[in-house]
């Protein structure tokens, strides 16, 4: 079947709220606008407004709202417009959602799922272009997803619905209109393991979400140069799947991190950490990354585009990696 | 709605029913204080002392499917709502007995079994839970009520003004109680809203909102029957201002500059134990033998909690990583074996 | 208070200018429209067609010292206060020569000249940023009004309510301007607020708040005098709801499910331009020849400036890493080398 | 002079005070309460209650409201009471506080500096006990300081205040009371310099703020065991001053970073990549972290001394790290 990421995801929300009567949508302009970026399209004529909620401007009121539904026995998919607007509503994503279970001494779980667009790329300037999701899996407490992929687009909110706790998920707004062919029987996902999406043995490119699409255009690329590489769609960026990306490491002897965050403190710093850690004396070369540099992200789209990573910087970074230590 | 009075007598079993509730709040906290002081409690302290009369008034108004949300000051609340004092002692005391099993303490008391959601340490944060909470009723169609507890100084935060609104906009079953009493830590009301009416600024959003006297039990118990009864039955949501007053300073570490000992003096000629007592009294309902029992019960439930708490033991070390999500059979997938790594402690 | 009206007729001159100002807001932004289609501007682009007696109107009654604070649909407010559409056009074709060297685009202009703080893509991320500049202002004795524009979907943020709070408890000189366009992208106003009546709402913190026809830019700017002249003389905050609508579209994305054609169009007989020509004309102010020679005039300061925008130069790459931080000299300490390091490209 | 780090952060909020009247201080309780960490107490007295600003719980609105001071000419110093508080404000200082300055093509700088308790270790529980100040080193645009020493706490304020952009200042809360001497003259110190507070060849131990104590501490036991070790402070999180880590694991080949954050994208992650990255080749072994297990920060004692990072565990990753690869 021929569908898009936006309809994989508008699938996969159909097929819930259709299958869990506990399910519900709520968010800005989910309902009659139908959604800022389409993806509930048509979804409050089919569902109706209680199910399909619209909600004011109200972020970190109607995130605590969700999770209080959560508790409440509900299992709510509260949509954020997008990440930036995501930090009115940390509080209660941080101290109540990531929190509760533990300090409930594990009475309190809290099944809520958390969409929000993320990431640059449309010239919308520095408070509408953040890339944070990286950040993100910094919490413990938190299941931090990056689906990349039209099957992962259509299959990982099921399968974050009968986690247990709190799921975030981060859709890159580049990705929305991607289309390709999906399984007509296509469903849940395992959310758990990255995966190999390319093989090779010259080195080990890694990435998530919407930095995919370029790191396998550069492993095209790299491969006409003799280059031929590992890449791997980390996926969930919590709990991070190391094994995966430790065992291509351990073949290719080499890395390139692959994040559109900011470069200090990314999550790309954390699997260079871990790398290095786990199999340094596996590696001839320094893991290299190629993140965004570090500035808000401007409107201009030349300057826009030289902040964010492209396919020829990742093509230099491993170009770097192949030809250094030997 | 049950009558609890008769011609604005109250009925001798229930008046003495509330006395020993306040009595059990008031004594749990001097007790804790003792233990705060010998240093088998530690973090910070929240004590009520003062402000019984809320709690006590507010819960009997609440049927046992219906859900609670306070504060950082909410040992009363836990206490009423029906967790044992042992239970919330031994939490204090960060015993695997605790009700959170020592990893909430003080400020972060929490107990399926009488949905008590806690114990939060946010001041407002507790606010949009109790909104979901009632949403999630309004939506399952249950005829539940959720009570919110919360400071005068929350008014202020972004987190009231967004919850007021949902719950009003959805006419959710959630009852909003305010807990005035005068002064967040060291600022006082006046100097933290411009609107210093907290019940007609409640009423702004569209929600029937009254002010209460928060240190007479009875009217605030007669308040929270008419809410919770108006709540339940469909009304939307409402708002109880109560006014009330805390005798000892915010927390242990607070020195009280901020207000007179003469202004702390003349509140506690309103304590809310007492006024009762003596309105008991005064209509011959409570005889001095009474009284001694009542402490005398009261006292004893203090201090078996005491030896709960005491003969508790440590949580094991070896579980701390445990909860940080929900318990899954450790199936071998990535994240069981991460959180395996991180138990065995290779995450030095 | 300056007059500008004899017996209810405005004085010709002065509403010729009013009219010019509104025009000229209209074709820049109609122009903008053009624009996008032929891909010249990118990223998100709002226009405040049907608005334009608000900036305009409220405008007039602003010093020179006082400030600006705006909304993502502000090149009404940035034109008006001074910022020219050379400027604001260049900006969106992300050229050197806009008012923030194409790093803002449409939704962040900025002008220190004109004390225009933005453009603020937040909604009501830009309230506590005035609440700010009518502090400093209080706190250096200045006679300054910083005047805050957002729409009604903002009052149910928690930084409107915070900020509202934080002025009238402080007495400080800000003018808040509600521009109530009824929607806030698909939100009608009576699914977002319990309270729809936003100026009631704002008066609930001790604000004199009144409602204004925001059509009719002769009671904008009679309203917005009143305020400003109150706010400085030291009245405190006020605020202002201006009953407005837009004609077009939330943003060049929004297919407009949300409402019907006909309740757009029957806002669009109330045009405020139309509104305030007739009245000119009925006044036998404004001669078809005056009309034609200002629709010249404006025609031609846009043209103007789309040639200025046109001809502008990229900003250098080599500049991107700038403003991140104040210019500092390279004085080869570690910061300033770490910009060096980055400069250069090294953190690939 | 004898004095504790509480009193000398009073001298330096002081000292601004009467140096400059475009300082004040504003946050919850700082005035009639006495600061709820007793920092700015006496202050009201001295300088009245326009310069010492009590203020509502309202932490988006009052630091969106010293944003807005600062940009109208003020050197405002806010307080949030602690960290754990300040996810309630991050869409200002994220959304506004950094990126003003580059929205607006250089024309509005953010002279502001907000001061926050962080940290653990005082039996608060997991709403109280948050370690961000490496998670806010993630973002450009925002300098992140973090006082260890009583010079610091008595000379980074002023520093900050002549910082034209806006400053973060992190004071750990188990470091109030530690007492020692200042010089009497002790004034502003420079902000863009780590330190090397201890001189060794074996290894670098690389911490600041609340666990300096800690690694000082062990770096005394390992000497006794024949571990000489360097050990650097590194006072300023962002921008980091990467040089003098590098120097110092030239000579040494080892390191372990050591900070209070959850270990996974902790500001030691964005340090142990960078190591890796430009000193790969001088590194005998993997770079140690020593971080806090990554679990909401529980109540009782031995639970959250356990979660962490303690003198035994940076003496293990210490020999650890000596005793791997030779
Ligand atoms: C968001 C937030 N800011 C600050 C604090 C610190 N704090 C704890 S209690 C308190 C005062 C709250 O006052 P109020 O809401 O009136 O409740 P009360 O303590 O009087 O019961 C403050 C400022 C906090 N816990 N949360
Ligand atoms: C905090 C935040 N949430 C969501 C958005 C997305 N958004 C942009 S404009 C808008 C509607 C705002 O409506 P209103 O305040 O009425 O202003 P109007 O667009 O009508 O002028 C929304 C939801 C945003 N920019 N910021
Ligand atoms: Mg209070
Ligand atoms: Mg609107």
């Amino acid at each position: 079947m021929k569908t898009t990421y936006r309809e994989a995801m508008r699938a996969a929300l159909r097929d819930a709220m259709t299958r869990d009567e506990r399910v519900f949508l709520m968010g800005e302009d989910v309902g009659r606008y139908g959604g800022s970026f389409a993806v509930s399209l048509g979804l409050l004529e089919e569902f109706g407004p209680d199910r399909i909620r619209d909600t004011p401007l109200s972020e970190s009121g109607f995130v605590g709202a969700g999770i209080g539904a959560a508790l409440g026995g509900m299992r709510p998919v509260v949509e954020i417009m997008t990440v930036n607007f995501s930090l009115l509503a940390l509080d209660q994503i941080i101290n109540n959602a990531a929190t509760l279970l533990h300090m409930s001494g594990g009475q309190f779980n809290v099944p809520i799922v958390i969409r929000m667009t993320t990431g640059a790329g449309r010239q919308l300037g520095a408070q509408h272009s953040h890339s944070l999701e990286g950040w993100y899996a910094h919490i413990p407490g938190l299941r931090i997803l990056a689906p990349a992929t039209l099957a992962d687009a259509r299959g990982m909110l099921w399968t974050a619905l009968q986690d247990p706790d709190p799921v975030l998920i981060f859709e890159h707004g580049s990705l929305y209109n991607v289309a390709g062919e999906l399984d007509d029987d296509a469903g849940a996902v395992d959310i758990d393991r990255a995966t190999l999406l390319r093989h090779g043995d010259a080195i080990t490119l890694i990435t998530y979400g919407g930095t995919l699409p370029l790191v396998l255009e550069a492993a095209e690329q790299l491969d006409g140069e003799g280059i031929d590489a590992d890449v791997i769609d980390l996926r969930t960026l919590r709990p991070l799947d190391a094994h995966t990306v430790l065992d291509s490491v351990a073949r290719t002897h080499r890395a390139v991190v692959v994040d559109e965050g900011w470069r200090s403190g990314s999550i790309s710093a954390e699997i260079a950490a871990r790398i290095c850690e786990q199999a340094f004396f596996d590696l001839d070369a320094p893991v290299e990354r190629v993140c965004s540099l570090e500035v808000p992200v401007p409107y201009a789209k030349h300057l826009e585009q030289a902040a964010l990573p492209s396919v020829e910087r990742v093509m230099a970074a491993a170009r770097r990696a192949v030809g250094a230590g030997g | 709605m049950t009558t609890h009075t008769t011609q604005g007598i109250p009925d001798a079993d229930h008046a003495l029913h509330l006395l020993r509730q306040m009595l059990r709040v008031r004594r749990l906290e001097e007790k804790c204080i003792e233990l705060y002081s010998a240093a088998k409690i530690r973090g910070f302290l929240h004590v009520y002392i003062g402000e019984e009369a809320v709690a006590a008034g507010v819960m009997e108004a609440l049927e046992r499917e219906d859900a609670v949300v306070a504060t950082y000051r909410e040992h009363g609340h836990a206490l009423l709502r029906g967790v044992s004092a042992g239970a919330i002692l031994a939490e204090m005391y960060g015993h695997a007995e605790g009700c959170c099993r020592g990893r909430g303490g003080s400020m972060h008391l929490f107990d399926a079994a009488t949905r008590f959601y806690g114990g939060n340490a946010i001041v407002a944060g507790g606010l949009p839970l109790a909104v979901g909470l009632a949403l999630a009723d309004r939506m399952a169609g249950r005829q539940r009520v959720t009570v919110c507890f919360f400071g005068e100084g929350a008014v202020a935060e972004g987190e009231f003004h967004e919850s007021m609104n949902l719950a009003a906009l959805w006419q959710l079953p959630v009852l909003f109680c305010c807990e005035n009493n005068l002064y967040a830590m060291g600022t006082a009301l006046g100097r933290s809203e411009s609107q210093t009416d907290i019940a007609l600024k409640a009423a702004g959003y569209e929600m029937p909102a009254w002010a209460v006297d928060g240190m007479d039990v009875l009217a605030a118990e007669e308040a929270a029957r008419r809410a919770v009864d108006a709540v339940r039955s469909g009304g939307g949501p409402h708002f109880l201002e109560l006014r009330t007053y805390r005798f000892r300073a915010h927390s242990m570490f607070d020195p009280e500059l901020y207000r007179e000992k003469a202004e702390v003096a003349q509140w506690m000629e309103r304590d809310p134990i007492s006024l009762l007592r003596g309105t008991m009294q005064a209509a011959g309902q409570l005889a001095e033998k009474d009284w001694a029992a009542l402490q005398e019960d009261v006292d004893a439930e203090i201090s078996t909690a005491v030896g709960f708490a005491e003969n508790g033991t440590p949580e094991p070390v070896s579980e701390l990583s445990r909860f940080v999500y929900s318990d899954r059979p450790d199936d071998g997938s990535p994240g069981g074996q991460w959180e395996r790594d991180r138990k065995g402690g290779a995450a030095g």
